[in-house]
């Protein structure tokens, strides 16, 4: 079993989270409808579908290429909130992956764990915030201790993305602290932040990606 | 959704186009949803870009103008510009003096304006930034987004352009506009919610007895509901957390703006309302304005916006202003 | 029934309230209704006086300024204001030349403006009038109360008042209303009814999926009610009865406008798909306005007026305006 | 039995089309939102209430003081189409019926046809054009034959209700020619005029207050 992950499964990951946030695009906007101002399906599945459209006209052969090119995309696509943030997040990614064509699995944490880090530098979150950090944050961690723990690539992607899902849970009760839900104060528990719900979506479709290609 | 649009998503570019027809005094990009004036001002004088998700308007591309912005930048509804179209229109205005964006305090638009400034910078465009949150609603906190930017947003747009057109350099450009946020609050309320056209149904549900206090622009739920009450209940709702806020005895400029569907004939009656309780706090309305001005979409409510003022900001409020939005003395 | 405003019965002398707080250069007499500038204009002008039922402002009292109204008489809502207080007015304003008084259509509108007419003549004041009946959406006839008077009603106010204005006499003033009536058409339609206060709920119910063609300003249901349609398609409905009305082809000024609850990003949409229609058809659009400007309370949906032009009537209305609805120039 | 009509009765006359239109104010609004602007309760209550105020204050000796000064109040209070209809209609009645005290059957019908031609010189409706002429003309006639007939004035006052009921309900499938409802065209049909409507609370209550007083 080769314990890396590639740029055709990276490419793989993007394109499996581009169809998870558009199938999800409606539960995505109710989420932000019940806290935010409805558009974050909207927003992510705008922006995946702009980074598929470019990755789809040729995707580069290096990893920091590849990952710049979603961050770059993201950015210029997206805006609110999740456009800086997600964008901030690949970017970050594909500066700390380098010119490689493929990550094994203490890059790809450092990778994730760059990206987490772009995030907190942009947005300051917290954990306990009420944001994508609260999804992010445990995934990170997860894959971190499973690949400690000497797990392969595909069982730690695997209890990332069910600590990704976990965190996001964990929202619900939250009073938010960050982002627009903040605005409702004590109205904004009792739902789960989108933010934290596209990130589990992330983490699930990355999963995916590295159990298809290993 | 009763609209009148076609496609959901086409209303932004399509609306624009209709800006561009109406409007020859303005230019608009409908490639990056930019707009700007068609005649640029002189050389010299420093420029002021705002923009954030559409939805809001007149605010901001019914006040690109003489006497007030330079550039708007119109994101899809409700979704602050990408940093690159913000970059585009701070460098297409920049008159070599410097470019102010004015930012409404929300997560995406402060990010976005914030990578937007440092592209520009790159490329050697100074540029200064005000953030405003004037919305009292919000429990202002170190440790959280702060508060949101709404109604005052536009009176400051207007005293700044002003500032910019007489030549103020950018750094009494940038003075005045933080001087003009830490002076102004407002408070805004909602009858009904908005629907945003992507979403295709209201964002929430208000049931016919019921109000949102506490709302901001973004159809957001309020900070509390409650059973439907009199103007003049309302009124003291929005007024007395301002007021609680600042203390503003003195002269004043005063908004009481509509939310999109709420009629002229309803924002006037509430303007009796709101003058009345700030006269008995002691404020002296120098200057008022009433209608539409920062709106969302189609939610029906108002906001009421206060702004302490002097001699110096009701001189630049007389300056001649000529925009779709705001218009007088040109 | 979700409103800002206190008491139903209340609500028209309170908004005046607002109106007076609000606006300084405009005197507001809360007993008659009557708004009128706070300084009148030059003995020996004509004076031009307006006025119908509430709701749908800024129509009239928003347009009463240098330029453009001397008064505006303001009925209950959507009810005519009686002969006593248009004399009154009439009265008020008149300099010594002549008074025309700007009628829309409507039974209520035509006997109390008529009686109105009666007495001030007994008064010796001479007073001219113009009935304006644009609507497109009714069939004319003899044996009919024949059109309403609708859209044009805000175009015709704006270039008769700047006629006068330049010290033009009552023939001249009641012969060019009469022309511009003749050569100005208008259609409307409705996403929602509106609710007026008295009533307390809609005026009629229109399922989710409908909408309503040839609507006038009262809340009135309109011609026929349809499935929901795109933008394009309703410019389409609204824009076909009015050139198949009139030949439109050259110089026009065109308006699109806002029944009251339809938010700017919408009228913009549908001003471009007006905008395309019209040029198609060879008409020239010289001049344009989008916004609310003549409204039907809360009622969502829009108003397309086309107004045939010549170079007089471009003067006229490039001339400065100065009033709370329309201001250029001043 | 005095055939007469005296000024207290016209005052109980004018009281009775007060509360009439006071207590049916809702369902006059509900006839003029099918095909109309939904104010004719709100502006027969209102005008009606100015009346009674006005006569409160002292009601005139003679019928046509009384008369006239009703109509002077409706069209000062009411606006709207009915304001200067009803006014003229009583103003008409007043000027026809002279400085006396009391009427008899013909002066009251005399007053009455003045009345209704008044409301046709103003408004210019013919017989069908779906308004309160519907109502008040056949009433009128009524009025006439049944004097013609030797009918008593509560009889003859009787018949002309029931004939201006008669003729508010035939309004109902008429296409509207005159006022807002003709706006509608065909869509006018299937709805009763509110104005003739109004027009036989005017007649009712008419031949209660003769009734009453006989
Ligand atoms: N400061 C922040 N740090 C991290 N994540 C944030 C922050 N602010 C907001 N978010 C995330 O962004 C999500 C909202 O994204 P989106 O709806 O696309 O943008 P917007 O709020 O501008 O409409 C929130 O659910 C939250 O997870
Ligand atoms: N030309 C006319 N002649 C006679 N009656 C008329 C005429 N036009 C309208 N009416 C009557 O007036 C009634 C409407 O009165 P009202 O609702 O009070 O006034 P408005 O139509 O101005 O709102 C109609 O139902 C009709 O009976
Ligand atoms: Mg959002
Ligand atoms: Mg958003
Ligand atoms: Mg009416
Ligand atoms: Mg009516």
């Amino acid at each position: 079993m080769t314990d890396t992950i590639g740029t055709d499964a990276l490419v793989d990951w993007i394109t499996r989270f581009r169809e998870a946030v558009t199938e999800k695009r409606e539960w995505l906007t109710e989420l932000d409808s019940a806290i935010g101002d409805a558009d974050h399906g909207a927003n992510m599945a705008r922006g995946m579908s702009a980074v598929s459209e470019k990755l789809g006209a040729g995707a580069p052969g290096t990893v920091d290429e590849l990952l710049k090119s979603v961050g770059m995309t993201l950015v210029s696509s997206v805006g609110g909130a999740s456009g800086p943030l997600y964008g901030t997040f690949f970017l970050r990614m594909g500066m700390t992956a380098g010119a490689v064509t493929e990550l094994d699995a203490a890059g790809l944490a450092a990778a994730l764990r760059a990206g987490l880090e772009g995030i907190v530098a942009r947005g300051k979150a917290e954990s306990g915030d009420k944001t994508m950090f609260d999804a992010m944050s445990p995934a990170v961690d997860a894959l971190d201790a499973a690949i400690a723990e000497g797990d392969d690539l595909p069982t730690a992607a695997r209890k990332a993305a069910d600590a990704a899902a976990a965190g996001r849970d964990a929202t619900e009760p939250l009073v938010a602290r960050k982002g627009r839900a903040s605005y409702l104060g004590e109205r904004s528990a009792g739902h789960l932040d989108p933010g934290a719900a596209s990130t589990t979506l992330l983490f699930e479709t990355l999963a995916a990606a590295i159990s298809g290609s290993s | 959704m009763k609209k009148l649009i076609n496609a959901p998503e086409d209303v932004l570019v399509e609306s624009l186009k209709g800006v561009a027809l109406a409007h020859p005094e303005l230019s608009v990009d409908l490639e990056t949803h930019v707009i700007t004036r068609a005649t640029p001002k002189e050389q010299g004088k420093v420029a002021v870009v705002s923009g954030g998700g559409s939805g809001h308007e007149p605010l901001h591309g019914g006040f690109v103008g003489a006497g007030m912005l330079d550039a708007a930048v119109a994101g899809e509804v409700f979704t602050s510009p990408t940093p690159d179209r913000v970059q585009a229109a701070t460098k297409a205005v920049d008159r070599g003096a410097g470019v102010l964006h004015i930012v409404k305090n929300y997560t995406g638009d402060v990010l976005n304006f914030e990578m937007a400034a440092e592209l520009a910078q790159m490329e050697g465009i100074e540029v200064g930034t005000v953030i405003v949150d004037d919305d009292v609603a919000v429990q202002d906190s170190l440790y959280t987004a702060g508060r949101r930017g709404v109604g005052l947003t536009v009176l400051l747009e207007k005293l700044v352009g002003a500032a910019a057109e007489e030549g103020q350099d950018l750094a009494a450009v940038v003075d005045l506009a933080t001087r003009i946020n830490g002076q102004g609050r407002s408070m805004g309320m909602a009858l009904t919610s908005c629907t945003v056209p992507a979403a295709g149904k209201p964002t929430f549900d208000l049931p016919d007895d019921q109000m949102e206090i506490g709302i901001g622009i973004h159809g957001e739920p309020g900070r509390h509901r409650e059973p439907l009450a009199p103007a003049s209940d309302i009124a003291r709702q929005l007024v007395e957390p301002i007021l609680a806020d600042l203390d503003f005895a003195g002269p004043a400029i005063v908004m009481v703006n509509g939310m999109g569907a709420t009629p002229q004939i309803e924002l006037y009656l509430m303007y009796a309302e709101v003058a009345a309780l700030l006269e008995k706090a002691g404020v002296q309305i120098a200057r008022n304005l009433v209608g539409n001005y920062i709106t969302s979409l189609d939610m029906a409510g108002c906001s009421v916006t206060v702004l302490k003022v002097d001699d110096e900001l009701l001189r630049l409020w007389d300056a001649p202003v000529n925009t779709p939005g705001l218009r007088w003395g040109a």
